[in-house]
């Protein structure tokens, strides 16, 4: 073991240091002004991100409870990339917060969890990581303590989840009944084509549909964005979702494998619905976090397009987006959080006339949706090209059809927000807002990500040797 | 306890997950819809004990599953009362039919 | 018929029963206590199969903890006294339908699923042989779970004081709000930041 | 000394004016741009006589026979190996002739105008109008690719509707000049596709390859001859196409209805364009290609013939009811041209049967002269008298005495009275169609007759009839132009009188070899004679003011007022526009875009706005629902993918 | 040495300095520059070409490129080009140069106006110069967007409707190609299951005619529909007639060239069999969209209207060109492309200068104009006349050519299609002069007419420049057919080995 065991868990020990000095700093209560909290917090977050690029080893523990390699390091970053700009966008936000450091411990519990659920090579590390990533969300999503949406949206989120766990720890059981055992390596071979276990495999299949909020599995999503604090609602979407794509592909590539014709099919159906019912709710909305919810979940449907090819492309192309949407989303969220914080409005059409005061902000916003509609030249065309062409490789031309021409609905929601905030007249726009230094990093990042991601071809070529091993 | 086997747990386990399915989807009370919860949860935990049991005594999987659970359940029932009671602060009520403030 | 076998069904029967009751019941104090007597008879069950271990945690946790919280709450929500309202009709035929078809449909995939028991001895669930595996780090140990829902546990507990602690400060933010004195306050801040601040 | 610079300058000369004109002169020296068309036209029409001199007495004479000349040849657009748009110069009798008509009226214009357009706000665009027309209608004539004389078909077509819309201010004046264009264009339609057909069988666009692949007996000719389309064969439908194209700018019936209209135009522009050379393209188009008619296709030269013959009698009858001399000289033109083209259509190849050809050039070359004198002094007189009506005139011998004589002598020279040049051509014409065509012929005599009568009346009319009143603020004593209106008067008065001795026969034929005409003094009475009678009626009705021509008019009214109102074929045409075109097709095509095809589109939009509204409902922000969702999804799949879909 | 990355960088660069200008001035200064000096390198370029052609260098693509770029799906950055791509290079060099010119007085929002165009103007010639057909969908969708915001911003009228109408049908268009482009994808075989976007090795593959019969119909109609195929074309009347100036010059004179241009290099050329197949569809459909658009014009009342659905009928011809498959066809539709793309340049330019000083492009209202402000009518009626195919300018040759490439095609069918393709140049001739007649000369119908001041400088140069490359083409059409047709008589003998086959 020794420093082997340390590098090979460095990201989840680096973690679960930062989590004690932070608890370590609430109980002794030294440090009084939040700005400097939150500058503290985000310098460790930015080590950790950095951190967790370098000293890779490669290596499995406790006997498979937890296994790590290029990818899930790859992935892990991807995750601390994520939190880290979030953390920047939340600046505004926390700065007045009374739980500023509670919110840190809580925020990276989970991504500690997540980091956890995606290293695991076991049901039961899975399980865990997946609670983890998911109780304290839950709390988060209450953050606003005294705002009823926050709320609500937290009571759904725990409730629903907690029910989606039982149905998955449901087939997790049943999935150990048949095979006895928890270990992914083991149990891949004794999955075979008989109906209890394939009733098992597609409850644990809805149970990460559910995650994933995948339509007919999603409807928890758009309350539970709306309602939570934007900086949240951008961790569900991004990190949150993210993490489940990563074990996700895990389990089926890895875990899965000799049902791939039923889950060619499942992902299938799951494809169509979620692209459609996601894009036909979206196409609708006004609240701006809630149309964001929508759109992530038709950007989910294409993920799984990607996903569904089974093939090592599949898989980087689905990595590959998350940065591309890790980037775009929270771009357009950190504009949205910006929005929220100073004027308190979440609906598309207060943003009309928003270019007239607020330039950069708008043109953030616009890349970030460009990129989330795959438009070129921003990222986002690439990651979805990519999704799409590895969906393609499956030959499943009518799904693919339907996928394509989606995006030409989508198309149309995005370009809403953008005609609202370019195009309308408005006669009382909103007002010059000044986010925090943090918050123009973040945006700058996130527009500098949305632009250049889709060009560094080497990115995704290094994903792809990681994902063809 | 010969001609108690397996399947009469599984089919106890089912019939208290679907009970507890039941309760979850017709109970308008949030905290009496966590109590469901736990039923469903005890379903399951049920399901592990038994399969270790009876299928594969020579680990302890099984039975260190159903611990976890247990263990998360309890995490799980006191974030989500915290929430509650907090709904309940802003609301005044934690009728889940009431709780419907953002839809469509 | 043997003792055994009455036994279990004994068993079998207060926990359908009590879960039944616990889902059904208007009262919602009866409920949980309803909810009681179905966790204790699955305790029940955990004795009846010699896994004592797990059936005292059961009790510790359930009973001990999971149910005086509820009840807690419950107090808390001042809803203990009234009647809960009933769902309606349509919503408690489906559930039943769909919970009964889901049921049917579970347990005849199970009853025509042939079990392969693995045959090999077992290992004595006993508090010794569960205590040394949780805290094993070699094959078969559970450090690192036993490691992670401590975290869970730590963050639960954190969560929840963040979210049930009752604040008397008004809100943490000052929103811009209608009468002149919240204006006020909201330019003041904002002049503030602006000194500080490049603008976006 | 066929210098080919010198022979490119002939068009080139107008064309440069015209750039000169437009892009500087109008603007730094707009009153010196009229010398300037006309010096640059001098030149051109010198060189055009040197040149036909050259060709016709010098060079081209081989043997007996003219020989085509091509001087140069550019390759301008190349299709395939062998089809290719040439940008060349093609010489034979007919374009030599041509363009020595061309620069010589041409030039008559540009001079006359000088006095006629004198003050004119726009007389810089004008000139530059009539340098670009020039030159187009130069270099239609010297074409040697079938396509480029399309190309300049067109040009010519745009400088035309360019000078009949000169007064844009006057609606009429657009709508003339938008008519013109459109039929013009409508029949250029048959020509470009004429050309595809020819040009597809003949695997070439030029000339000369086009007419020796056409005429030669091989298979190919025979299979075009045999493949039948719709009960022609292809070849027919090719020449057909291309005479159509030609009747549209030589206004043959029933494509004739622009010509009246266009003359809203200036009445030089009248007299240049409508009277003596873009009208006459037609005739020189199927004079182009006339050994393929008469050799290969008769059938289509008998459609020639036909169509000339019925445009020369309406016309004709059509001229005696209007009362706008303009107007009555553009039926007298139509009906000239019909001549020229029956007689091209009796007419054959070769020998003493092309008589017809050399007869119809003959024509061609006579009328363009006394037709622009013709129109040169309507034109003075309208200068005059601010009128284009009959009925504002009368009496003015007196006051324009040269613009009275010379006139006279254009009307003899139409008439057919000898010894003025046009009888000499019709005479020939008139031979060849009693030659080949009994029926043709009595047309013919029948058209001459009336032609005639109604050039009298527009003679007597004018410079007879009632005593002239004079307005109020007339200026001068007499009605003379100025000295540059009346020289072009008299010069072309001095070639009507004697252009009919020039010995066509020796130059200008079907075959390029001497054909020898006889002349049949016999043969000459009757046509003399009823024009004589023509004559004669017309000064009994109308060389004073008298109640006769009313009587007959009343007498016929039913006939007379259809024929005053032109057959009502421009009303026939209205309707197939307005109401069919227009109503059945244009607002429908618009209707369909916008509510069907359209509609569609958006349409689809709508539903997916309509079924995004139906299923809001699933998402009704309540917790149990989305759980019964969720779970009946999870059923669902479960149902679906164990026991359905695998 | 010619580096045609170049071309991509140069409008990029002057993108990004127009986006550091602080003032109108220096934004219109910098995007200026940037035209000319593309303007500049282009006419180099096209030098260059020639002068290799001339002294026998017969490589298909000239200047190639390989860049690997995205390798595990074999996507290359990989830029070349033959004579099509080179005239539609300088048809876009020029439109951006007057587009430019004309929206110098463009007093809103200065600096994303030009760098939208500019942004507009990379996508365009990245697609032209693109030999990978991702690369090629990538710039395609660049030219969309921008599109989308100039019209959505600076546009008049029913503005946001014709935007996202326009943005949707375009990108639905890009959809089917896509789709299209994945099918192919798929069908390509680069030996061990490999699959490829070169453009020039699938040409020299064999596509499995299932395939090709599947996938043709997408790619065409997907790229038919930013040429306005019938009935995908309800996009460009009303985006048309919405866009600002430049932009309409744009969508028009660029935008809806990259539609036939991947109609040409993308479908026809890669798929020959299919493209066989298909013709008399597409004749059907082109010939369609010729008169039923030339009829729906005859109804407009708005200029811009006029235009726009005139467009969709000499778009008409450009597909026409294609589907009739023969090489003098083929090279008819690309002169077609640089004609329209010209002369409707002109038009807009024309009708742009008319409205900024009229405030209304109703034919009814306007009148007499030729009298106040005689520069931009004569370059309305000279853009018109171009438009009703006046032989001298560049209509007339391109049209001709077709029509001679339609006809020799011996089928009963394509001769009637031809017929009546070469019928609509009778209604074009109808409107264009109703259009002209009434909006243009009569009486001055409105006092205030009186008082416009002619054509600015940049007015002039703009309609200048367009003037002269229109003329040049009509004049001297050789030297396009020369630089066109050794690269159409490729594409026409792939499709020949292929049919043959």
């Amino acid at each position: 073991m020794g420093t082997d065991f340390l590098l090979i868990m460095k990201s989840e020990v680096s973690l679960t240091l930062i989590v004690f000095f932070l608890l370590f700093l609430k109980i002794w209560d030294g440090v009084k002004s939040n700005i400097t909290l939150l500058n503290i917090v985000n310098i460790i977050l930015f080590f950790n991100l950095l951190f967790g690029l370098f000293f890779n080893t490669e290596g499995m523990l406790f006997n498979g409870m937890f296994y790590t390699n290029n990818t899930l390091f790859l992935e892990k970053s991807i995750l601390n990339l994520g939190t880290f700009i979030i953390s920047l966008q939340a600046f505004d936000w926390l700065k007045d917060h009374k739980h500023l450091l509670e919110f840190y411990i809580l925020l990276l519990c989970t991504l500690l969890g997540m980091d956890f659920m995606i290293s695991s090579d076991n049901f039961l590390m899975f399980y865990l990581g997946l609670e983890l990533s998911t109780i304290p969300l839950a709390a988060l999503c209450n953050y606003d303590l005294q705002k009823v949406r926050s709320s609500e949206s937290a009571v759904k989120m725990i409730l629903s989840s907690a029910f989606a766990s039982c149905i998955l720890l449901f087939g997790i059981s049943f999935l150990y009944g048949t095979t006895g055992t928890l270990d992914f390596k083991e149990m891949a071979p004794l999955l075979t084509a008989n109906k209890l276990q394939l009733f098992a495999f597609i409850l644990t299949f809805t149970g990460f549909a559910f995650k994933l909020s995948a339509v007919p599995f999603h409807l928890w999503t758009a309350d539970v964005y709306e309602g939570a604090p934007t900086s949240v609602t951008a961790y569900l979407s991004v990190i949150s979702k993210s993490s489940i794509v990563f074990i996700f592909i895990t389990v089926l590539f890895r875990l899965f494998h000799n049902y791939d014709a039923t889950w060619h099919n499942m992902l299938y159906l799951t494809i169509l619905l979620t692209i459609i019912i996601g894009n036909l709710f979206a196409i609708r909305q006004d609240n701006i976090k809630r149309f964001l919810a929508f759109s992530s979940i038709t950007q989910v449907g294409y993920i799984l397009l990607g996903i569904s090819s089974g093939t090592a492309i599949g898989a980087s192309a689905a990595i590959f987006f998350l940065i591309v949407y890790t980037f775009s989303n929270l771009g357009a969220f950190g504009v949205v959080s910006l929005v929220s914080e100073k004027t308190g409005k979440e609906n598309i059409s207060d943003y009309k006339g928003f270019y007239t005061n607020n330039k950069f902000a708008s043109w953030v916003m616009a890349i970030c949706l460009f990129s989330l509609a795959g438009i070129p030249p921003t990222a986002g065309f690439f990651g979805k090209m990519f999704l799409v062409t590895a969906g393609a490789a499956q030959e499943h031309y009518l799904l693919i059809s339907i996928a394509v021409m989606n995006m030409v609905v989508s198309l149309f929601y995005y370009l809403r927000v953008i005609k609202a905030i370019f195009i309308d007249e408005n006669e009382k726009p909103i007002a010059k807002l000044t986010g925090s230094a943090s918050l123009r990093i973040a945006l700058v990042i996130c527009i500098t990500g949305a632009i250049t991601m889709g060009f560094a071809s080497g990115l995704f070529e290094y994903i792809n040797t990681l994902t063809g091993k | 306890m010969n001609d108690i086997g397996l399947f009469h747990f599984l089919f106890l386990s089912c019939a208290l997950f679907f009970i507890g399915i039941y309760g979850f989807l017709t109970r308008r009370n949030l905290i009496t819809m966590l109590m469901s919860v736990e039923l469903i949860l005890n379903s399951i935990n049920i399901n592990f004990v038994a399969f270790n049991k009876f299928l594969f005594p020579d680990k302890l999987d099984g039975l260190f599953f159903t611990l976890f659970i247990i263990t998360i359940a309890a995490a799980e029932a006191a974030v989500a009362i915290a929430i509650i009671i907090n709904l309940y602060r802003n609301y005044n009520t934690i009728d889940v039919e009431e709780v419907n403030s953002m839809k469509y | 018929m043997n003792a055994s076998t009455i036994i279990f069904y004994i068993l079998a029967a207060t926990i359908i029963s009590g879960a039944l009751l616990a889902v059904t019941s208007r009262k919602i104090f009866r409920s949980a206590v309803f909810l009681l007597f179905s966790l204790i008879g699955i305790a029940g069950l955990y004795f009846f199969i010699d896994y004592e271990f797990i059936a005292a945690v059961q009790i510790i946790v359930y009973v001990g903890g999971i149910i005086v919280l509820i009840i807690f709450s419950v107090f808390l929500t001042h809803g203990s006294g009234e009647d809960m309202k009933r769902p309606t009709i349509g919503r408690a035929a489906f559930a039943a339908l769909a919970a009964i078809f889901g049921g049917v449909l579970t347990m005849f995939l199970i009853s025509q699923h042939t079990f392969f028991p693995s045959g090999k001895t077992g290992i004595e669930p006993s508090p010794e042989n569960i205590g040394s595996q949780m805290l094993s780090t070699t094959e078969h140990g559970y450090i690192l779970p036993f490691e992670v829902v401590s975290m869970l546990l730590l963050a639960a507990m954190i969560g929840c004081i963040v979210i049930a602690i009752k604040i008397k400060v008004p809100p943490h933010k000052i929103l811009p709000e209608t009468d002149e004195d919240g204006i006020e306050i909201f330019d003041q801040k904002q002049t503030t930041l602006e000194n500080k601040q490049i603008q976006l | 000394m066929l210098s080919t610079s010198l022979i490119v300058l002939i068009p080139l000369l107008p064309v440069l004016s015209f750039i000169l004109i437009a892009l500087v002169g109008r603007r730094y020296f707009p009153s010196s741009c009229g010398i300037l068309g006309t010096i640059s036209l001098s030149v051109s029409f010198l060189l055009a006589v040197t040149v036909a001199y050259d060709y016709l007495f010098l060079v081209a004479k081989v043997g007996d026979t003219y020989q085509q000349i091509i001087p140069l040849k550019i390759n301008w657009l190349q299709f395939s190996p062998n089809v290719s748009i040439d940008m060349g110069i093609l010489l034979d009798p007919i374009s030599v002739m041509m363009i020595v008509i061309v620069t010589l009226i041409s030039l008559m214009v540009h001079f006359y105008s000088l006095g006629y357009m004198k003050g004119e706000e726009r007389y810089a665009t004008y000139y530059s109008f009539l340098g670009l027309f020039t030159f187009s209608m130069l270099g239609l004539v010297l074409s040697s690719n079938i396509f480029q004389m399309y190309i300049f078909w067109e040009l010519v077509g745009v400088s035309s509707y360019l000078l009949i819309g000169f007064y844009f201010d006057k609606p009429s004046a657009i709508a003339a000049a938008k008519k013109a264009f459109i039929v013009t264009r409508f029949a250029d339609l048959g020509f470009l596709v004429g050309i595809l057909v020819l040009s597809f069988y003949a695997g070439t666009l030029d000339f000369q390859n086009l007419i020796t692949k056409l005429t030669t007996p091989t298979d190919q000719l025979h299979s075009i001859v045999t493949t039948s389309f719709l009960g022609c064969s292809a070849l027919t439908w090719g020449l057909v196409l291309v005479f159509i194209g030609g009747a549209g700018k030589s206004a043959m019936f029933p494509l004739h209805i622009w010509l009246p209209d266009a003359m809203e135009g200036p009445t030089p522009v009248s007299a240049l364009i409508h009277a003596a050379t873009m009208v006459v393209a037609g005739v020189f188009l199927v004079a182009r290609l006339f050994p393929i008619y008469a050799i290969s296709c008769p059938p289509a030269l008998e459609v020639v013939a036909w169509v000339g013959a019925a445009s020369s009698i309406i016309a004709a009858i059509i001229a005696c009811t209007q009362t706008d001399i303009k107007r009555v000289l553009a039926y007298s033109t139509m009906s000239q041209i019909g001549y020229m083209m029956f007689s091209l259509g009796v007419s054959s190849y070769g020998g003493e049967n092309g008589l017809g050809y050399m007869a119809s050039m003959f024509h061609l070359f006579t009328h363009a002269m006394f037709k622009a004198l013709l129109f040169l002094g309507a034109g003075a007189v309208i200068h005059y008298v601010h009128s284009n009506e009959m009925k504002d005139m009368g009496g003015l011998r007196k006051l324009m005495p040269i613009t009275h004589i010379t006139f006279l002598v254009a009307c003899l020279a139409i008439s057919g009275i000898p010894p003025f040049s046009g009888f000499f051509s019709k005479e020939e014409i008139l031979h060849a169609a009693y030659h080949s065509n009994k029926a043709i012929f009595g047309i013919a005599i029948l058209t001459a007759a009336i032609t005639a009568f109604y050039m009298f009346r527009l003679y007597f009319n004018i410079f007879w009839n009632k005593e002239y009143h004079k307005h109020n603020n007339e200026h001068d004593a007499h009605g003379e132009g100025p000295g540059t209106m009346l020289i072009p008067l008299i010069i072309l008065g001095m070639i009507s009188v004697f252009a009919g001795f020039i010995p066509f026969g020796k130059l200008v034929t079907s075959d390029g070899k001497i054909l020898v005409t006889s002349f049949d003094m016999t043969f000459s009475i009757v046509p003399v004679l009823l024009a004589t009678l023509g004559i004669i009626i017309a000064w009994s009705f109308y060389k004073r003011e008298s109640l006769a021509p009313q009587r007959l008019t009343n007498s016929i009214s039913g006939f007379y007022k259809s024929a005053y109102n032109k057959f009502y074929i421009d009303e026939a045409y209205l309707f197939i526009t307005k109401k069919i075109i227009f109503n059945l097709i244009g607002r429908p095509a618009a209707w369909i875009d916008r509510n069907i095809v359209d509609a569609f589109m958006n349409l689809l939009a709508t539903i997916t706005g309509n079924i995004s509204f139906l299923i809001r409902k699933l998402q009704s922000g309540k917790l149990q629902l989305y759980t019964a969702y969720f779970f009946v999804g999870v059923i669902s799949f479960v149902l679906i993918f164990i026991y359905w879909w695998t | 040495m010619i580096n045609l990355s170049v071309l991509l960088i140069i409008p990029l660069i002057t993108a990004l300095v127009v986006l550091l200008c602080s003032n109108p001035i220096q934004v219109r200064a910098t995007a200026l520059t940037g035209a000319i000096i593309q303007l500049t390198y282009s006419s180099l370029i096209l030098y260059d070409f020639i002068s290799q052609r001339a002294i026998g260098n017969t490589a298909q693509m000239l200047y190639e490129s390989h860049h690997s770029w995205f390798s595990s799906l074999n996507i290359e950055y990989y830029v070349g080009v033959d004579g099509i791509s080179i005239a539609m290079i300088m048809l876009t060099a020029v439109v951006v140069l007057t587009g430019i010119l004309i929206s110098w007085n463009v007093t809103k929002l200065t600096k994303e106006f030009f760098f939208l165009i500019l942004l507009l103007s990379v996508g365009a010639y990245g697609f032209f110069i693109s030999l990978d057909l991702f690369a090629m969908f990538f710039f395609l969708e660049v030219a969309v967007i921008p599109k989308f915001l100039l019209i959505g911003i600076w546009g008049s009228g029913k503005k946001e409707y014709s935007a996202m109408k326009l943005a949707l049908m375009l990108m639905g268009g890009s959809a089917l190609v896509l789709i299209g482009l994945l099918c192919l994808y798929f069908n390509t075989d680069t030996g061990g299951g490999t699959h490829t976007f070169n453009l020039i090795s699938i040409a020299h593959m064999h596509i499995p005619i299932e395939a090709q019969q599947f996938i043709f119909p997408l790619m065409f109609v997907g790229f038919g529909v930013f040429t306005a195929i019938f009935p995908f074309h309800t996009w460009a009347p009303d985006g048309h007639s919405s866009a600002p100036t430049a932009a309409s010059m744009f969508l028009a004179g660029i935008s809806m060239k990259l539609g036939g241009y991947g109609c040409l290099r993308a479908a026809t050329y890669l798929m020959p069999e299919a493209a066989h197949i298909y013709s008399p569809w597409i004749i059907g459909l082109s010939t369609i969209a010729i008169i039923y658009g030339a009829f729906a014009t005859l109804m407009q009342t708005d200029l811009k209207y006029i235009n726009a659905y005139s467009s969709v009928s000499h778009c008409g011809f450009v597909l026409f060109g294609i589907g009739m498959l023969t090489k003098t066809a083929l090279t008819g539709a690309v002169m077609q492309m640089v004609s329209h793309g010209l002369m409707t340049a002109l038009f807009f330019a024309a009708i742009g200068m008319i409205y900024e000083r009229t405030h209304t492009r109703q034919i009814a209202q306007l009148g007499g104009l030729l009298k106040t402000i005689p520069f931009i009518i004569t370059v309305f009626v000279l853009a018109g006349l171009c438009s009703l195919g006046l032989p001298g300018l560049s209509g007339f040759v391109a049209e001709m050519t077709i029509f001679m490439g339609a006809w020799q095609n011996p089928d009963n069918f394509y001769r009637i299609a031809t017929v009546l393709a070469c019928a609509s140049i009778v209604v074009t001739a109808v409107y264009i002069l109703r259009a002209v007649g009434s909006s243009v000369m009569g009486p001055i119908k409105n006092e205030a007419y009186r008082n416009f001041g002619d054509a600015t400088w940049n007015e002039k140069l703009a309609s200048i420049t367009l003037i002269i490359c229109i003329m040049a083409i009509g004049i001297a059409p050789f030297w396009l057919n020369n630089l066109v047709s050794p690269d159409t008589q490729l594409i026409m003998e792939n499709i020949a080995r292929s049919v043959g086959k």
